[in-house]
């Protein structure tokens, strides 16, 4: 034992009602405490019904007062529960909040012990450990950092939008960064939306223009955010904003250029493959912003020094073919990442043949199939361009569900493909076949939806289809695809020949989920979304403090779900700038720089970029504002350079002798 | 006038403290002008009666080199730090054990086993030392051994701690600088308990080699890649080099004609285990993610109990490897 | 087959001593030198890295740390069967050469020069080394410290540290010298070989012009009849890095002449139960107990015996001094224990000699320092001269290099019989009807002193000098006077 | 002349003759050289796993083993036969998976003094090097005598495809290594739905009408879309296809004439050997006619133009290839 | 106090994982074996081997150390340095002549209550099997005095 001087120690013991008393011999535990703990200082120990009441708390407060305590020891549930409860406690009775330690007795020994001798000895030994560890914590000030009113939104999808636009109209500030050259995301390439089937753009429009119009938003389309530093509250955001070779200032929008441009180029991002546009083009007419971009890959002139047809033909003289890439240092205080998903590729599940048989169509080619604006004018015909087909077969969980591929259910795929059996049946008044796993049309009016469908004749077959192929057996079966596929409800292998097929594929993480994620330094799960701070309790916040996700960026989910979540998302967000500083917990880690010799090693150790070496003085030092206090930082340090906060060697090395302080005394 | 006492002793130890001490040269008349010197066996002749008529607490200053390894070491222990006002623990044997604490590793029963039967021991009889043996003219002891090498600290208290194997000169002078100056009221003596005649930090700071964020893909043998770039921290190189957990104070000597350190200064300013550091100090560097990968770079260590605790092993947590607390004939 | 095991039995007590028996005269009727103490350095080397050995034996002893580098690093070498390149070597004997000049002045000056310079019977507090630059006069005592400085700071230079270098690891050395440090080295040899004459001029002038010191050395009580072991060149010189062992009779006559590798054929240790270090002997001769003479294999070997098992040095002025030696004390072999300290300032003019020729040497700055191993490892040899004693190294290792088995027969070792039985000689001259006097007993000490044994390395344990305690016991084994003294 | 170890299975001194030996005419120009495993034996085809295990393993291991005392300088072993390589490769694979399995093998094959360590050897398919190995551009620079306006069904077979140990193919449900070397060749490649389907096996031993029910889809499709000849890589659907064609025309009185060519025997065409050569001309469905075909043009369909007509066709998506680079996540 | 020996393991859990895999055996009510103690870190990379090596010498009998499933990590890919040094510390302590089966890893999300029990028990079995450690009584606590060491330990 050490000679300082002995710290003032109050233990309470709490009963929890019969949770705990009725295991362990609370009783017996307090007077074990101030009888064998004295030596280390324990000058009270209690033990009461309900600590967490009022009056319990009020009996903590009680005796920092009149007795002076200096640590406090709450034996009772995990800290989980009430750590803050008896900080907030100890802070009223002016007690630094970070000297009160909980033991969990109740998680960890009543609620999963039988044996009363034995749950009895082990809560003692949980009491040793907390107060031995007790003894060695420091009095901790919580860390303050203002918050930069200006907040970045990456993604211009339906949940970016909704985002930017609750903080635009809140009155702060926003930069909404988009890759593509216009706002409107997937929802931008559909035709009707599921249940109401209203119009997707007519209701999509007016926001776009809104957030395209909004004095409070910078809109930085066709760029990428390029780095990220900083922390909470003050993030330094480099963008890279792609050569237009547009003069946006001189653009009118008119859209002479593209007329003009000789060059067409297939469409695979906003028509998802099925249609053209030019080397220079808005990708849909209500495209926001409306100036046009130039694919540098296809442009003629580009390629071959010749052309310049747009230069030629623009009225503004708009076109600059010696653009340059360029880069804008912004500063803001908070992010919101809605990036949005990548369709599944249906080419891998190659049993269903798409990519090789020509009327095997994905979700997203249907949904541009049917669009008025789409490639056919919406008429849902065929890969020929011209045959309406008589019979179509929609697939659903093309890629979900799917231990090959992904494990997860993509939420969205049934509700669209009940939305196609309707839109097909509409159009072309086709047999239409659903091929489902399960139907799963929760959320409101949704099942409704469902029903109506089923009404319109739609014929649903319960079962994964095996394959779709075109190798007739038979008359009938020849020039159609036969879907091979098990009726689990008549219990039979049927082979039903369709002139369409529509795959209902699943959403996925954009492919390059990992690196955005690595650039904002938050993580991705197994499947690669993006991983929220609490799955239920806190879905758009993140670990990294400051930095927030939203729509399909976090996982599959609907239209409504993704704007419910951009505006939470937003929420959490003007809750910050309102604080005007954000508060840290102070676990953090820092390194003695007398005793830092440079070597380096924990460099490569923190994912939050915390650790900066200085080749001057060859020392490391670490960003509090940064650290995120995971203490792996203090267990490599081999000079011992690198303490932590919260949980100091001292604090641990003491908890572990306190733990064993029975096997110690066997004997004694 | 009389002046201060000023003794020297060793135990289990090399003798290469010693020499360290002759080596700071001129120096060493400074000593001969503070101090009587009561005791020091190398540099003159002295009695072991003489120390044990002394006062208690009548010698001011010794220096005790040499670890504990036989009962007559840790009674010369006993009886000095009876005898001296401050004693310390000088050099790695006494401070930390030493290399010599490897034997730690085995039972001493082991030990006589291999010592007496090298391949050129002729010993048909199986003689090993006893403590006590009849000769015709009589009876004749040796010290009997411990089972294993115990620290200075381990046995009495000590006053202050030089670490090195040995302590560099430069430091046994500028330590005798300071005592010389406590003595003139100069200078006030560190508290108790710290470490003197070395840096706070570890040899990297020394280090002139270049650095950067290290990760490495696999751990080298020094013979397979010497020369090593002259340039480049030798850890980057795949090379075990202790210095990051190793006390500085040594001006890193070793890394400094391409040797990688060997950890003789110790631990670093509060550190309760010295390979602990260097475990999570090599696994830190480490860049693989897969088990199977990191065991495979991981074999490049061929002994990491003995790349860990060549110098500590006597002063680690664990003081010993689980055999030598056999006991002999056990 | 009967088997008798002596295990050693905890009790405290002990000192690391001579037990002088006395008979009904009080004439000495046995002594007993003993080694207190071991390490186990051959039980616990099992299990480390083979480049790891010539660092962890240098702890066997910081007195003379480089000799067992370069043991290990010889042993290593040959486990690997790797040949360092020609710079690698030199540089490694370089180290090795600066350290010989230092390690010899030390004793001379420092353990051995008391005896004479200050005189065996001169007070207690007067025999050390402060005592002789008294003696000698602070001018001198600056070119002893002086000579001390230059021969650690090359030693520091090459092998990192002053004491317990660190270069040599196997296939060669990891450190590549500059041109300025050679100069820097060059010059300082060249000081070191002014330094040697100057130390050969004051021998002769102190001790060989004094009647008195000149009868103790050629003497009969400082003399033994045994052979002399020594490493030598192709040419049968002197040489501390390397060559082959050879040892002459009493005579002076080749018995033998083998090979590192070979020496288990011709070397044997013998264990008494009363002394923790064992005794090294001739084993074609065979242990006939602590006697002299050709038909004892007790062999001796120090810097006089590796004259004298040689034919001459390999250096003009060091062949000069060397003839002169046996002029003066009438031919090869010298069996007067107290002409190792002559031999010992020769060796010393040898090494900084060569010093200066290694130093000169165009390829010495070469950066061709070490060649790859590329053979699987297995078991090895190295074999150096120690300033006490050929020191011998043996390791046995798995395919990874790790050592699975170790041999180590080291300097003092080869001396342990020869003094013990110098020293019972010397006691039986100088102790007659009980008496002892600390003069005479000085005396005693000198007798081994001589050797200048470094039981750090022999019991790879105990430091270089040790306390020495003098038990007198009458006839019937009982204690009756006990005199402990330091020693240095 | 890179070297493999060759294990060319029953098959190809029998039925399979006209593979084996056109595979000996494609070999030195495509810097292949072909060392026999020494004393090999049967792999057991199709039942013999389906009887009795370890036996089986043991059978197809000892090739294994034999083959390891070859190979000096490579550890791939090629099998031509589909079969043979899918029980080489399992026999590697579950030895691998389920050591007891592999302890009880080697016992076995102790026996024979012989033994095999999992994992020691790569077993590949032909068609496999040829594709990933000697590489499509090489065979393209062979050709002299390109097959165009020759109609190919490709077909794989099912055991060549799955289960895909090793992932070698494009996509075990449809794969395109077959395709891609016909179309090396220059021939006219038709996009054959049925090339991983099964032709029947020795089903046509012990259950005829099932096999002819399988052949008769494969054959049908194949003229169905206007094939000249199918081109395979297995002697076994080589058989199947060629010598029950007529039992299965005459089982549903129908009346296809597909002939069925090992692919090397199309490629030794192309590198300009003759027919005889090739063994063509003993396949019992004569490819004569089809061969005639070679040399004739076919226009090429050309990309749409804009602007879009009524009538105009809509663009195919990217054929799907494993080695794509912005491949999604997982 | 039965015959068999019961086994005193000190468990290092992270703060958002296995620490909640805890409270969530409790809120479950799921029985496991009494004898390990927990402490609570904020991330198995945390883990200073420090601390395994202190609980061994100070009397444990085993160290069961817990953190998030690979890539689970909620500092992103910390549990991976803890597997790393888990890995060599396992090395040194062979090398000390302690059975590495003594120190155990595993992953337990925050969800995984049962797997977590499971884990303890099966742990528990392995070290009542591998017998009692004892170090604190083979040195004498601080180590500062020399004490015959006990061959035949007592269970706790």
């Amino acid at each position: 034992m050490s000679a300082k001087k002995l710290e003032k120690i109050g233990v309470y013991v709490c009963h929890c009602g019969s949770n705990i008393a009725g295991v362990v011999d609370v009783v017996d535990v307090a007077n074990w405490a101030a009888d064998k703990l004295g030596h280390q200082g324990v000058v009270i120990a209690r033990d009461y019904k309900f600590m967490c009441s009022s009056l319990g708390q009020e009996l903590i407060e009680k005796d920092i007062k009149e007795l002076g305590l200096t640590r406090v020891v709450v034996a009772a549930c995990s800290p989980h529960l009430h750590e803050k409860t008896f900080r907030t406690a100890a802070k009223n009775a002016g007690l630094n909040p970070y000297l009160v330690e909980m033991a969990s007795i109740r998680e960890q020994v009543s609620w999963v012990h039988t044996d009363k001798v034995v749950a009895t000895a082990k809560a003692k030994a949980v009491i040793s450990g907390t107060v031995s560890r007790v003894i060695e914590n420091a009095a901790l000030e919580d860390l303050k950092v203002p918050i930069n009113p200006n907040t970045l939104v990456v993604g211009g999808g339906i949940a970016g939008i909704q985002s930017a636009l609750e903080i635009a109209n809140a009155g702060f500030h926003v930069y909404l960064v988009e890759r593509e050259p216009s706002i409107g995301g997937h929802m931008a390439q559909f035709d009707k939306t599921f249940p109401t089937l209203d119009c997707s753009a007519c209701i999509l429009t007016p926001r776009m223009v809104e957030a395209g119009t909004h004095p409070n938003i910078t809109l930085l389309t066709w760029s990428e955010v390029m780095s990220v530093t900083g922390f909470v509250g003050s993030f330094n955001v480099t963008i890279k904003k792609k050569a237009r070779f547009i003069n946006e200032p001189l653009c009118t929008g008119c859209g002479i250029c593209q007329e003009k441009c000789p060059k067409k180029v297939i469409d695979d991002v906003y028509e998802a493959g099925l249609g053209y546009r030019k080397a220079v083009y808005t990708p849909f007419a209500q495209a926001v912003p409306k100036y046009p971009v130039m694919d540098k890959e296809n442009c003629t002139y580009f390629l071959k020094g010749t052309c310049k047809a747009c230069e030629k033909f623009c009225p503004t003289g708009a076109i600059d073919f010696n653009q340059k890439d360029e880069y804008i240092n912004i500063e803001v205080g908070n992010i919101i990442l809605a990036t949005g998903y990548d369709l599944f590729d249906a080419r891998r599940v190659s049993n269903y043949g798409y990519g090789r048989l020509p009327n095997v169509f994905t979700s997203l080619e249907f949904e541009r199939l049917s669009n008025a604006a789409g490639p056919t004018n919406g008429d849902i015909v065929l890969r020929d361009g011209k045959t309406t087909p008589k019979s179509v077969g929609i697939i659903h969980c093309v890629g979900s569900r799917d231990k090959n591929f992904n494990n997860y259910c993509s939420v969205i795929c049934c509700m669209q493909g009940l939305k196609f059996a309707h839109l097909v049946h509409e159009r072309t008044g086709a047999t239409v076949y659903n091929f489902y796993i399960d139907m799963r049309t929760a959320y409101k009016a949704y099942d409704e939806f469902y029903q109506r469908v089923l009404e319109e004749g739609t014929l649903f077959v319960r079962g994964k289809v095996a394959e779709v192929t075109d190798a007739a057996r038979n008359e009938h079966e020849k020039g159609k695809l036969i879907i091979q596929t098990e009726d689990t409800l008549i219990g039979k292998q049927r082979r039903i020949p369709v002139d369409m097929v529509i795959l209902s594929s699943g959403l996925q993480p954009r492919y390059d989920a990992k690196d955005v994620g690595k650039l904002f330094g938050i993580s991705c799960s197994m499947d690669g979304w993006f991983t929220e701070k609490h799955p239920k309790l806190d879905p758009v916040a993140t670990m990294t403090e400051g930095i927030y996700i939203a729509g399909c960026a976090q996982g599959p989910k609907d239209i409504p779900s993704s704007v419910a979540q951009g505006a939470a998302a937003s929420a959490r967000v003007l809750d910050k700038i309102l604080q005007k500083e954000v508060v840290l917990e102070p676990i953090k880690a820092s390194i003695n720089q007398e005793q830092c010799s440079g070597c380096r090693i924990c460099n490569n150790l923190c994912p939050f970029n915390a650790i900066l070496f200085h080749e001057d003085r060859m020392v490391s030092e670490i960003n509090p504002a940064l650290c995120q206090g995971c203490g792996t930082c203090v267990a490599a340090c081999p000079a011992g350079a690198i303490s932590g906060t919260g949980f100091s060697n001292e604090q641990i090395l003491a908890q572990i002798d306190g733990l064993l302080m029975d096997v110690n005394l066997v004997g004694a | 006038m009389s002046k201060p006492k000023f003794a020297m002793y060793w135990s289990g130890s090399c003798g290469g403290c010693e020499i360290a001490v002759i080596n700071i040269h001129e120096k060493i008349l400074d000593v001969d002008a503070n101090f009587d010197i009561a005791f020091w066996p190398v540099a003159m002749d002295a009695k072991v009666k003489d120390v044990e008529a002394l006062e208690d607490g009548a010698i001011l200053l010794t220096l005790w080199n040499g670890s504990i390894r036989n009962e007559e070491n840790e009674h010369m222990a006993h009886l000095l730090r009876k005898k001296s006002k401050i004693l310390v623990a000088f050099g790695s044997c006494a401070t930390e054990g030493c290399i010599p604490g490897l034997a730690n590793l085995s039972p001493m029963q082991e030990i006589f086993d291999v010592a007496y039967h090298t391949i050129s021991t002729d010993n048909p009889n199986n003689i090993h030392p006893q403590t006590v043996t009849k000769v015709p003219e009589g009876e004749i002891t040796i010290p009997a051994l411990k089972d294993r090498v115990h620290t200075l600290a381990q046995v009495v208290d000590v006053d202050y701690y030089m670490p090195g194997c040995p302590p560099e000169s430069h430091q046994i002078a500028a330590v005798i600088d300071l005592v010389i100056q406590v003595l003139e009221g100069k200078a006030q003596l560190p508290p108790k308990g710290s470490v003197i005649g070395a840096g706070n930090s570890t040899v990297c700071e020394e280090c002139t080699r270049k650095r950067n964020v290290k990760m490495i893909k696999a751990f080298h043998r020094i013979q397979e890649i010497a020369p090593a770039d002259p340039e480049l921290c030798l850890l980057e190189q795949g090379i075990p080099c202790n210095g990051p957990a190793t006390r500085s104070g040594c001006n890193a000597r070793c890394p400094a004609v391409g040797a990688q350190c060997i950890g003789c200064y110790g631990p670093a300013e509060g550190v309760i285990d010295y390979g602990a550091r260097l475990v999570t100090a090599f696994a830190s560097v480490i860049d693989a993610n897969e088990p199977e990968e990191i065991e495979r770079i991981l074999d490049g260590i061929p002994d990491p109990t003995g790349q860990f605790y060549r110098f500590n092993l006597a002063d680690s947590l664990f003081r010993a490897g689980s055999s030598a607390f056999k006991k002999n004939g056990h | 087959m009967e088997r008798i095991t002596i295990d050693p039995i905890t009790r405290l007590e002990g000192h690391g001593k001579i037990d002088i028996f006395l008979d009904a005269n009080g004439d000495v009727a046995n002594s007993y030198f003993q080694i207190p103490e071991l390490r186990g350095f051959e039980r616990f080397c099992v299990g480390r890295p083979v480049e790891e050995m010539p660092l962890l034996t240098n702890r066997i002893c910081g007195v003379c740390p480089e000799a067992h580098h370069m043991a290990g690093a010889k042993a290593a070498d040959a486990v690997y069967k790797v040949d360092p390149p020609r710079t690698a070597k030199m540089l490694r004997e370089l180290l090795y050469m600066a350290f010989y000049a230092t390690d010899h002045t030390t004793h001379f000056y420092a353990l051995a020069g008391p005896d004479f310079i200050v005189g065996p019977d001169a007070p207690v507090a007067e025999r050390n080394i402060l005592g002789v630059i008294h003696k000698v006069g602070l001018e001198i005592g600056g070119k002893v410290i002086q000579m001390r400085k230059f021969g650690h700071r090359t030693v520091e230079m090459i092998g990192g540290r002053k004491v317990h270098p660190a270069c040599a690891i196997p296939g060669g050395v990891t450190k590549i010298l500059s041109e300025e440090e050679r100069k820097e080295i060059e010059e300082m040899g060249r000081w070191a070989i002014e330094f040697a004459q100057f130390s050969l001029q004051a021998f002769n002038d102190i001790v060989l012009s004094n009647k008195t010191y000149l009868d103790l050395i050629v003497g009969d009580v400082y003399t033994h009849r045994t052979y002399y072991m020594g490493l030598v060149d192709e040419n049968n010189k002197v040489n501390f890095y390397d060559g082959k062992v050879r040892v002459v009779d009493p005579d002076g006559v080749e018995f033998c002449k083998y090979a590192p590798n070979d020496y288990m054929n011709h070397i044997a240790e013998r264990v008494e139960p009363w002394t923790y270090l064992k005794f090294p002997y001739l084993k074609n001769v065979g242990w006939k107990g602590f006697v002299d003479g050709k038909d004892s294999g007790v062999y001796m070997a120090t810097p006089l015996s590796r004259l004298n098992a040689a034919d001459g040095m390999a250096t003009p002025l060091a062949q000069e001094h060397y003839e002169k030696m046996y002029a003066t004390l009438g031919g090869k072999p010298v069996h007067q224990r107290l002409a190792i300290h002559w031999a010992r300032l020769i060796e010393l003019l040898y090494a900084a000699e060569h010093w200066v020729e290694l130093a000169t040497d165009p390829e010495i700055t070469s950066p061709n320092v070490h060649t790859k191993p590329t053979q699987v490892p297995t078991e090895g040899v190295g074999i150096v001269e120690a300033p006490r004693g050929t020191l011998t190294h043996h390791y046995w290792t798995d395919e990874r290099g790790v050592i699975t088995k170790v041999n180590l027969i080291v300097g003092t070792t080869n001396n342990y019989a020869p003094i013990q039985m110098s020293t019972k000689k010397a006691a039986q001259n100088l102790i007659k009807g009980g008496k002892v006097s600390e003069g005479l007993l000085n005396m005693v000490e000198m007798a081994f002193r001589a050797y200048d044994p470094c039981f750090g390395c022999a019991t790879h344990a105990m430091p270089g000098q040790m306390p020495l305690e003098v038990r007198l016991h009458n006839e019937d084994g009982d204690l009756i006077d006990v005199i402990k003294q330091f020693v240095d | 002349m890179s070297k493999y170890l060759y294990y060319p299975g029953c098959s190809m001194e029998s039925s399979g003759k006209a593979y084996g030996e056109s595979i000996n005419t494609i070999l030195e120009p495509l810097g292949i050289h072909f060392e026999e495993i020494e004393d090999w034996n049967c792999c057991g085809a199709t039942e013999y796993l389906g009887i009795n295990l370890i036996p089986a393993y043991s059978l197809i291991a000892r090739n294994l083993a034999l083959a390891t005392k070859q190979m000096n300088g490579t550890n791939t072993v090629v099998a031509p036969c589909s079969a043979c390589y899918l029980n080489l490769a399992k026999a590697d694979y579950y030895m691998q998976e389920r050591p007891a399995l592999g302890e009880k093998v080697n016992e076995a094959l102790e026996a024979g003094g012989l033994q095999y360590t999992p994992g020691t050897l790569d077993v590949r398919h032909l068609i496999d090097i040829l594709v990933y190995d000697v590489g499509l551009d090489a065979i393209r620079s062979k050709v002299v005598r390109p097959l165009k306006g020759l109609k190919v069904a490709p077909y794989m077979g099912c055991m060549l495809p799955r289960p895909d140990y090793k992932h070698r193919w494009t996509d075990h449900e449809h794969p395109t290594e077959l395709d891609d070397v016909l179309r090396a060749l220059g021939a006219d490649v038709i996009d054959y739905p049925l090339t991983s389907e099964c032709c029947g096996g020795h089903m046509t031993q012990i259950g005829p009408e099932t096999a002819f029910e399988l052949i008769r889809r494969l054959v049908s499709d194949a003229d169905e879309r206007g094939a000249h000849l199918m081109a395979t890589v297995c002697p076994m659907c080589q058989m199947n296809v060629d010598a029950y064609q007529n039992e299965m025309n005459h089982f549903f009185g129908s009346d296809y004439h597909m002939p069925i060519l090992f692919f090397t025997q199309l490629m030794g065409l192309a590198f300009g050997r003759e027919p005889g050569e090739l063994g063509i001309g003993v396949e019992l469905v004569s490819s004569r006619n089809a061969l005639a075909n070679i040399g004739v043009e076919v226009p090429v369909t050309q990309e749409p133009s804009a602007p879009r007509k009524k009538d105009e066709g809509l663009p195919m998506p990217k054929r799907w290839t494993k080695h794509e680079g912005k491949e999604a996540v997982k | 106090m039965s015959e068999q020996f019961e086994p005193t393991i000190i468990g290092f859990t992270c703060n958002w994982c296995s620490y909640r895999a805890a409270d969530m055996a409790g809120t479950a009510r799921m029985k496991y074996a009494p004898n390990v103690r927990l402490i609570r870190l904020m991330c198995s990379g945390r883990l200073d081997p420090t601390f395994i090596m202190k609980a061994l010498a100070s009397g444990a009998d085993g160290v069961l150390i817990t953190g998030c499933h690979p890539g689970e990590c909620h500092y992103l890919e910390q549990n991976y340095k803890a597997l790393r040094r888990y890995l060599l510390l396992r090395r040194v302590l062979k090398g000390m002549g302690i059975a590495p089966e003594r120190v155990k890893l595993i992953w337990a999300s925050a969800a995984e209550g049962v797997k977590l029990t499971n884990e303890i028990n099966t742990f528990v079995e392995e070290i009542r099997a591998l017998g009692p450690l004892g170090w604190n009584k083979k040195l004498a606590g601080n180590g500062h005095k020399i004490e015959e060491p006990v061959m035949e330990e007592v269970a706790a």
